[in-house]
């Protein structure tokens, strides 16, 4: 008997057999229709994307943060003027139509280094982010599964979290700056250095909390039965104990964007960061804080892009998080 | 005796549940009431809407993401007043929860609480409804652990779930619902885990509770035999209906339905291989007809897996800072072998060390001596990389279905896995085979895209097994592979075993309570006692022949698939079980067995059982 | 009268590491150590000396100054007393002497002890001071905040290595001033109370008074200026708008004091172009490419708009200048050439010069761009200057990219760091610098030929720009031999000059003031930038609204 | 796990001094010198000598072993003076701090106060209303609490500090002046008015501080409280006719408590650390304030020494966090 006789064999008898046992009660069985359905056809991320869909919050936040990445992608190009062009009569100017959001005390206008500054904040929050994240997980995830790995990596965290960070940085600018800025040219570089300095500073927190999850995932049972089947350790941590501690690390996600976008502004205050004229959302606020009661636009509207993105990021974490959690899908 | 009015009557039943593919039917249209005192059994195959039923009067299905869709569940709530459960508010439900309707969960392993002693988990229900202090609640607690059989319950008390074997846990389970003495007793296979002489004791107790204290009982089981001895009434269900309904001797003598009969048909009876040298298939009804069974013959057998002196002991920490304070010895020089195509059956009482054992031939836990040979490599001898590759030769199937699949991968993928691991076949190659094997195991294809949580307890079990046949190994471990799985699918499963190991070779070690299916599937069988093997031969040899005390305590505990011969009443009476714990400098003593026939070894020192 | 004015609160956001000035250095010490410890002699805010321990000033006329010019001779006034009732002598002086110039103390202010050949009592209240050249400038050693009498008594332990295991007598030196320390906490808080033994009885006016260290510049204004809980804060210098923002409270005012600071540009003769190996870089063995040009570097500093700069950057406390040495009188030039910016002048010049604009809008010669790298410290004002200089300079055809450095890595020495202002790894740079005292003299000598920074003096030079100029070099020798203050002064403004107007190695921006907030209820504050800005805090009073 | 403790605080040895080596060495690395704070007025000679005077013209070997040898033998030795009035550190050198020229321990032992005060107070209400936050969110996920505590609680982390505190500080302390905007640190709470006025000036740093960590704290809490509650045990729980709030706060609370439970403990030096941020926009001169002017001013004895001790605090608490994690958590075994 081939495998489709077979199958049709079954499908076959499980009609026979509903009809045997009562009338009419298949339709409103689960849609049972073995004949089409394949256990491929239909693959995991576009269940996931079904699933994230329809979580309300997270299309909100989805939508805003696409919008918000036009405004700093695309933005520039309609509105062109120079983020960087100082016209000084023009200083402190309020709302108005060659400034729609105003200028700064030179005179630069708000609206172009708002998109500017968005573009850095953004990349710099999502690269650190993402390397800090992967960094924290790997070296989590590793501690947590090779108990022969735990002592040495757990040892090397407390020394990176035992380090003080501002000498680091120091260090990092003064041994890399010029050979990154000669290889990718200076912005290029500069953002190079900013990225895995912040990232390389701040995976600690993430790498803790997830080995702790993976000592407690490793003596659950299916682990065990992963085993049995031979499971290599690279796919192990892969397929089943990443996807488990999955919340944790979206939650040291989002809050890893916040701290990366404010970090980069505070690593500009020590002239570790970006050339002191090109803008950046943490560097625009700090700037303004001063001038608060003055030009309190200034600081609310870099404050209010940075939140928007926070808050965006961490709605699509949780929509995501809900999403690949196959127990909470079905609420 | 059965006069009064019901305690508690379905009507019209329907429950949904949302999932990815959209709104799934758990319980269709489902009507049964019971009585005050009176046992009623919930038959059918796996999924087919049992446990979706029983969690309903609990209300508990809301929380796992399904709705009463229709019907009432109307329950007397004992003043009097007739209340329909579907529509109370949820303080008056936790009123009733624990206190007035208790329930036994299918799954042991996940339905306890990690974190908590098991003392713990058993006083609470008692404080709460009971308004017992904390003394009085564990000393309560204690005497239901003695009631539940389970050996030390004082030590019990502070251990942790994941410290005890399978069926300690389900004890536990079970302790948990009867605290409180409920008026209504939800039993959701209750005993599937426990060995037979554990289980009689249960089913004792049970049915001591329903006669003296009136208790309803609601039992959910696969166990046809188990129905009979049990069952007042009899519900058949069938894929989320009830197909019929009768007093036990009816149905068990005079099914109506096709689907009854062949649920009847497929029960495997103790006794009906007496005389038999090769194990038999199982008899199925197919098309109104019942396939005739045929012998299983393993010709010029040859040694496959030779176990030699295996032992495996836990460490038990104690105290605030958790150092070992004894040690649990689960496995005990335990020495056996198993011949290529053959299947040796372990059976014992719960928490005896099969689960260990199997367990420690795979290297799962790290055993603490002997030697595992298994077709010429020295198990135990292998790093790390080596056994990763030996394990391509041997699989386990868990004994707790849900807890050994991963919640967050699908079906599919938890099949295909093992064959990824090892690069078997092309993607496409891969996905034939697996619709292959889903089929093998009785699962529709659209199952593929599900995951473990929304599957019954018998599907899950029967996704572990397409797990394990997916690479074709030459030994299966099986621990408790068909015993969540009713009896029509469980004679499919092991005719599907059967016919590879005759087909491929395949060895098995087959882990079980039940003692009928053990007759029929295996060459050799293994007795269990405090982690040694106390008995060992041919399957004729075992049960033709006992030698053991304790395997003649065995047989006679097993249930009869006969509702007029009970046996239930008269009380076996057995001694309480001695424990494994030992002190840490506590040093065991070889086994020393008695060859009383060839093959056929009976263990005389150190002697356990009188 | 005496402590009849309650308590006086100061607000320094850099707070106080020590109290004893010899051994730190920087303002912030100087400041609250003069309530406690007196010199011989203060500087006013007009940049004149007046007694505080001595008798009188001595000159050369009342004989205080030796005819060779080759020693000075104080007298105390009568009947001082430390703070713990013991009388101040000679000896005081001469142990204060020894205490700095002890080489294995590291004194801080050992500069104002060069040329000093020994320190003698003559009598109890009489010192004399033998230098071993003539000194046109006597008014060095004991003068200002920076050379305070420390009690022997008290310091007696603590010479050379010892100096930093004495934390008790560091921390609550005993003085003559009028307050003195009842409780020090390093880098936070330091309170006092009025000295007893203080020479006028009637004065201080305050009974206690305390510093309070931390938080930053806005936060210090906005405590003296909105809320009112400080009386007095220390260097809050903010941006103008902000300023007046705060003074519009009506609770107090900012007022600046103007010393000798100087914000300038720096230029780079040297090429620092990380093409030459490591130890070239930026050293006389590459001269920069462009820089070298006098019309280039005139073209950079006639696009500069000085004017706007005070205003955006400084407001009161700022005036645009021309000048490296802004004062005293005498010394400063008269040049107001720069004052007005020149975009197209500078185009001019620069075409002349033969750079002409490339594609990119950048000039060029001979394949060399004019593209620079312009460095400063990390600070609000500084960066708002650098974008605006940025956006001149592009005007008349110059790319500039901008690098802001840590400034406590900027202002370090540290050899081994790239971004120090001695290495000067950038086209230029831009600080501020002052002198002490009156004398511009040892100001202007850092710009010799030999005081270039290179590996050789472990980058340790003051030269910053690389200037070398041989007339300079000589014109700087025939100071050094002029004692009469016309002349000096007139030597001085040509070597002024050939710094600025003539070489345009040091671009002057701007003369600074220092500028700190005090509430209106607070009498008799005069902001003084040649001493300690509290140098008359005996006299401040609690004034009524 | 009494021997896993011991073997850990044995390893702790050799790795607190390599710690401390590599901490060393980063510092002397760093660009950065002790005398950047010095007037350009003064000359490099004289630098020179203030250097030679601060020790550092000897090679950085000698300066290491020296730091140790004050750091493991003369200041306990010092202590044991000090609390026995014996003699034994007589004439030898503490660690000296660069910037005041004065033992480092004393200027610690000064801050450390004010730190905990402010900062550790923080914590705790930050872990105080960040744990029932993180419940109630998820119990009632996606409600109008849930939504109303993600968005203050994500604003509460976006925004900076520096930014919320002069916030603060603008409305309460100049508007309504309300509290005071520079914080007293030689306050001594003796009766009910410097009681009142050490609880006024508290209110805005513990504010900001204590919104900071409960943001964080309460996502992991929300996060690991969402993973529990699907499991089945919370349905035995339910089956026992237990009330929800036993349900949610014994069952699902102790488990999720056991990944947050990392969280906290992990934070808690960061509490000795200190705010560097929040110490300096309030003008708590705590031990962050010290921190980083040290490190601003190149204190390395300082740096070193708070950078270290810090150190010791998160082998501490990373080792009480595992102990813990055990306690709380039966199935992990450590040996
Ligand atoms: N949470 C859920 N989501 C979706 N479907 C579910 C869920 N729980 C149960 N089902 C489906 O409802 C049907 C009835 O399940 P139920 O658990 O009642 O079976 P059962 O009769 O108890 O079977 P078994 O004997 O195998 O335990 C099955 O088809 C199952 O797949
Ligand atoms: N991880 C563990 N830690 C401590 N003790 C354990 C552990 N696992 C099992 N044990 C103990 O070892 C003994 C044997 O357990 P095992 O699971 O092998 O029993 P079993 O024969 O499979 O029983 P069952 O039929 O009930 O599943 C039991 O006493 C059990 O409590
Ligand atoms: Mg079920
Ligand atoms: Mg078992």
């Amino acid at each position: 008997m081939t495998d489709t006789e077979r199958q049709h064999h079954l499908d076959l008898r499980e009609t026979v057999d509903a009809t045997a046992a009562a009338a009419g009660a298949t339709a409103a069985l689960p849609p049972d229709n073995p004949l089409h359905a394949g256990g491929e056809t239909r693959s995991q991320w576009r269940d996931v994307w079904r699933q994230f869909r329809s979580h309300k919050g997270a299309m909100v936040a989805l939508v805003l943060f696409v919008l918000t990445i036009l405004f700093v992608l695309v933005g520039p190009y309609i509105w062109t003027i120079d983020p960087t062009y100082v016209d000084i009569r023009a200083r402190n100017s309020g709302f108005s139509a060659a400034h729609p959001l105003g200028t700064d005390q030179l005179g630069r206008d708000m609206l172009a280094r708002l998109m500017a500054g968005g573009r850095v904040s953004i990349a710099v929050g999502l690269t650190a982010m993402i390397i800090a994240i992967s960094l924290g997980s790997l070296i989590g995830v590793t501690s947590g599964y090779f108990r022969r790995l735990d002592a040495p990596l757990m040892r090397m965290t407390e020394l990176f979290l035992a380090l003080p960070l501002l000498p680091l940085l120091l260090l990092m600018v003064t041994l890399f700056r010029e050979p990154l800025s000669q290889s990718f040219g200076p912005a290029m570089g500069t953002f190079i250095l900013i990225v895995s300095a912040i990232g390389a500073t701040s995976w600690m927190q993430a790498a803790r909390i997830v080995r702790g999850d993976v000592l407690g995932l490793k003596e659950r049972e299916f682990i065990l039965a992963a085993k049995s089947i031979g499971t290599p350790a690279h796919r192990m941590i892969l397929r089943h104990v990443l996807p488990n501690v999955l919340s944790p690390i979206m939650v040291a996600a989002t809050l890893g964007i916040a701290t990366a976008i404010i970090t980069e502004s505070a690593l500009s205050f020590l002239g570790l960061g970006f050339p002191p004229d090109f803008p950046t959302w943490g560097r625009l606020l700090y700037d303004a804080v001063d001038q608060m009661i003055q030009y309190p636009s200034r600081v609310i509207l870099p404050g209010l892009f940075i939140s928007l993105t926070v808050l965006c990021v961490n709605y699509i974490g949780d929509g995501l998080r809900d999403a690949m959690d196959p127990r909470i899908r079905g609420r | 005796m059965l006069d009064d009015k019901p305690l508690v009557s379905i009507e019209k039943l329907r429950v949904e549940f949302e999932t990815g593919d959209g709104i799934v039917v758990g319980v269709k249209d489902v009507s049964f009431s019971i009585n005050p005192g009176e046992c009623v059994c919930v038959v059918g195959e796996s999924g087919s809407g049992k446990s979706v039923s029983s969690l309903s009067l609990m209300r508990l299905v809301e929380f796992g993401g399904g709705t009463i869709a229709g019907g009432r569940l109307m329950f007397d709530g004992g003043d009097g007043k007739v209340i329909d459960l579907a529509r109370q508010s949820s303080p008056a439900m936790r009123d009733i929860r624990g206190n007035q309707i208790g329930m036994i969960f299918q799954e042991p392993m996940t339905a306890l609480n990690p974190v908590f002693t098991v003392g713990d988990q058993l006083t609470e229900g008692l404080m709460v409804h009971r308004n017992m202090t904390k003394a009085q609640a564990r000393a309560r607690a204690l005497e239901i652990l003695r009631q539940v059989r389970i050996p030390e319950p004082e030590r019990r008390m502070d251990q942790y779930p994941h410290e005890l074997s399978g069926g300690m846990r389900q004890r536990v389970v079970i302790a948990i619902a009867m605290a409180c003495e409920p008026r209504l007793l939800i039993c959701d296979e209750p005993t599937t885990a426990l060995d037979v002489t554990i289980q009689a004791e249960i089913l004792a107790l049970i049915d001591r509770l329903k006669r003296e204290k009136r208790i309803a009982v609601l039992f959910i089981t696969h166990d046809m035999a188990v129905v009979a001895q049990m069952a007042d009434r009899v519900v058949v269900m069938y894929r989320g209906d009830k197909v019929e309904e009768g007093p036990v001797e009816q149905v068990f003598e005079n099914p109506q339905q096709d689907y009854t009969k062949m649920l009847l048909a497929a029960v495997p009876r103790l006794g009906e291989m007496t005389g038999k040298a090769a194990p038999e298939r199982m008899r199925l009804m197919r098309d109104g007809t019942v396939s005739a069974p045929e012998p299983i013959i393993v010709k010029d057998p040859k040694p496959l897996l030779t176990v030699e002196g295996l032992t495996t002991r836990f460490a038990v920490k104690g105290g605030l800072l958790r150092r070992t304070v004894a040690r649990v010895h689960a496995v005990e020089d335990v020495s056996f072998t198993i011949n290529a195509g053959e299947t040796l059956s372990l059976v014992g009482e719960s928490g005896c060390g099969k689960s260990t054992c199997g367990r420690s031939i795979l290297r799962l836990v790290e055993p603490e001596g002997g030697r595992v040979d298994l077709g010429g490599t020295d198990i135990l001898a292998l790093s790390p990389r080596e056994l990763r590759r030996a394990r391509r030769d041997m699989q386990m199937i868990f004994q707790d279905p849900f807890a050994s699949l991963d919640p967050h991968m699908k079906l599919y993928d938890q099949v295909a896995e093992p064959m990824e691991n090892f690069g078997i076949g092309s993607r496409s190659e891969r996905r034939d085979r697996i619709a292959a094997l889903f089929d093998r195991v009785e699962l529709p294809r659209s199952f593929m895209r599900r995951y473990p949580h929304e599957m019954s307890g018998g599907q899950r079990q029967r996704i572990a097994i397409a797990r394990a046949l997916a690479l074709n190994p030459k030994l299966i471990i099986a621990d408790e592979a068909v015993s969540a799985l009713d009896v029509s699918v469980q004679a499919q499963v092991l005719n599907l075993l059967m016919e590879l190991q005759g087909d491929l070779g395949i060895s098995m070690l087959f882990i079980s309570h039940d003692m009928a299916v053990v007759e029929r599937v295996s060459h050799h069988v293994g007795v269990m006692y405090l982690g040694r093997i106390v008995e060992i031969g041919t399957r004729q040899q075992v049960f033709e022949n006992p030698q053991h005390n304790y395997t003649r305590q065995l047989m006679a505990a097993v249930p009869v698939a006969d509702p007029r011969q009970k046996k239930i009443s008269e009380d076996l009476n057995f001694r309480p079980i001695p424990s494994p714990i030992h002190p840490v400098d506590y040093r065991a003593q070889p086994s020393v067995y008695k060859e009383v026939a060839p093959g056929h070894k009976v263990l005389v020192e150190p002697a356990t059982h009188h | 009268e005496r402590g009849s004015d309650g308590a006086l609160n100061i607000i320094m956001w850099q707070a106080p590491s020590t109290m004893n000035p010899y051994l730190s250095g920087g303002t912030k010490e100087l400041i609250a150590s003069s309530m406690v410890l007196e010199p011989l002699a203060s500087m006013t805010p007009e940049g004149e000396h007046v007694p505080r321990l001595a008798a009188e000033i001595p000159t050369l006329e009342n004989g205080g100054i030796a005819e060779d010019l080759k020693s000075v001779t104080w007298k105390l006034q009568e009947g001082l007393k430390w703070s713990d009732g013991t009388p101040v002598t000679s000896a005081d002086v001469v142990f204060s002497g020894q205490y700095c110039m002890d080489p294995q103390g590291g004194c801080s202010q050992l500069a104002k002890f060069e040329g000093i050949e020994s320190i003698e009592a003559v009598d109890d209240l009489t010192v004399k001071i033998n230098f071993t050249e003539p000194m046109p400038d006597p008014y060095s050693a004991f003068v200002g905040a920076n050379g305070p009498i420390i009690q022997k008594a008290q310091f007696e332990n603590c010479l050379g290595a010892n100096a930093p295991t004495c934390t008790d007598q560091n921390f609550n030196p005993i003085g003559t001033g009028p307050f003195r320390v009842t409780q020090f906490l390093t880098n936070d808080v330091i309170t006092f109370e009025a000295n007893p033994e203080y020479r006028d009885p009637a004065k201080p006016a305050f009974a206690t008074a305390t510093i309070k260290g931390g938080g930053d510049a806005a936060a210090a204004a906005r405590s003296v200026l909105e809320t009112g809980e400080y009386d007095y804060a220390w260097n809050t210098q903010l941006s103008p708008d902000v300023i007046a923002g705060m003074e519009q409270m009506g609770r107090g005012k900012v007022s600046a004091a103007f010393g000798s600071l100087v914000e300038r540009i720096h230029v780079n003769l040297t090429d620092p172009s990380s093409s030459h190996p490591e130890g070239e870089r930026s050293t006389n063995a590459h001269p920069h490419p462009f820089l070298t040009d006098p019309a280039v570097r005139k073209a950079l500093s006639m696009a500069i708009d000085r004017q706007l700069l005070t205003e955006i950057g400084y407001g009161a406390s700022g005036k645009p200048t021309c000048n490296y040495v802004p004062a005293p009188e005498a010394w400063a030039s008269p040049n107001q050439e720069c004052l007005t910016q020149d975009i197209e002048g500078a185009k001019a010049l620069l075409d002349e010069a033969g750079w002409t604009v490339g594609g990119s809008g950048v000039r060029e010669k001979d394949g060399v761009q004019l593209k620079m790298v312009f460095q400063t410290s990390v600070n609000a004002v500084r960066q708002d200057f650098q974008a605006l200089i940025k956006q001149w300079w592009s005007e008349i055809g110059i790319e500039t990219e901008l690098k802001t450095v840590d400034a406590s890595v900027f202002f370090g020495t540290d050899p081994g760091s790239p971004d120090t202002l001695q290495k000067f790894y950038a086209d230029v740079q831009m600080y501020a610098d002052n002198f002490e005292g009156g004398n511009p003299a040892p100001y202007l000598a850092k710009w010799t030929c030999d005081k270039a920074p290179s590996p050789a003096n472990q980058w340790q030079g003051e030269n910053i720009s690389r200037y070398c100029d041989p007339a300079y070099d000589a014109l700087l020798v025939e100071l050094g031999k002029t004692v009469d203050p016309a002349e000096r002064g007139k030597i001085g403004q040509k070597l002024n000059e050939m710094l600025t107007k003539e070489s345009n190695a040091i671009i002057p921006l701007i003369y600074r003031g220092t500028a700190s907030a005090h509430s209106n209820s607070l009498g008799g504050v005069q902001i003084n930038a040649w001493d300690s800005e509290l140098w008359n805090v005996a006299d401040w009073t609690r004034v009524q609204q | 796990m009494l021997t896993f403790t011991i073997r850990r605080l044995l390893l702790a040895i050799p790795t607190l001094l390599f710690i401390s080596l590599v901490i060393f060495l980063l510092l002397e690395a760093s660009p950065g010198d002790p005398l950047g704070d010095v007037p350009l007025t003064v000359p490099p000679e004289v630098k020179e000598r203030m250097r030679e005077a601060l020790g550092l013209g000897s090679p950085w070997y000698v300066r290491y072993v020296l730091w140790l040898k004050q750091f493991f033998w003369v200041e306990p030795l010092y202590w044991f003076d000090h609390v026995f009035g014996t003699q034994f550190s007589a004439g030898m050198q503490r660690i000296i701090s660069f910037q005041s020229r004065s033992p480092v321990f004393d200027v610690i032992a000064q801050r450390v106060p004010q730190t905990l005060t402010v900062v550790g107070f923080s914590y705790l209400v930050g872990v105080l209303i960040a744990l029932p936050i993180g419940i109630i969110s998820a119990y009632k996920q996606y409600s109008w609490f849930d939504q109303l505590g993600t968005f203050v609680s994500m604003i509460g982390f976006s925004m900076p500090t520096f930014f919320t505190g002069v916030v603060l500080i603008i409305i309460f302390g100049v508007k309504l002046q309300w509290f005071p905007s520079v914080y007293d640190t030689t306050l001594v709470v003796r009766d009910w008015d410097s009681f009142w006025a050490q609880v006024r000036q508290m209110v805005m740093p513990v504010t900001v501080l204590a919104l900071y960590n409960a943001a964080q704290i309460s996502r992991f809490m929300r996060a690991s409280m969402l993973d529990n509650l699907g499991q089945d045990y919370v349905r035995t729980a339910r089956a026992k006719g237990l009330s929800e709030r036993t349900v949610v706060l014994k069952h699902v609370l102790r488990n999720s408590l056991i990944p947050v439970i990392t969280v906290i403990a992990l934070g808690l030096p960061a509490v000795f650390g200190g705010a560097i941020i929040t110490e300096q926009v309030f003008k708590v001169n705590g031990l962050g304030q010290l921190l980083i002017t040290a490190i601003h001013g190149n204190d390395i004895p300082m740096v070193l020494t708070l950078t270290f001790i810090f150190a010791i605090l998160i082998v501490l608490f990373t080792l009480i966090a595992d102990i813990l994690y055990g306690i709380l958590d039966p199935r992990i075994r450590y040996d």
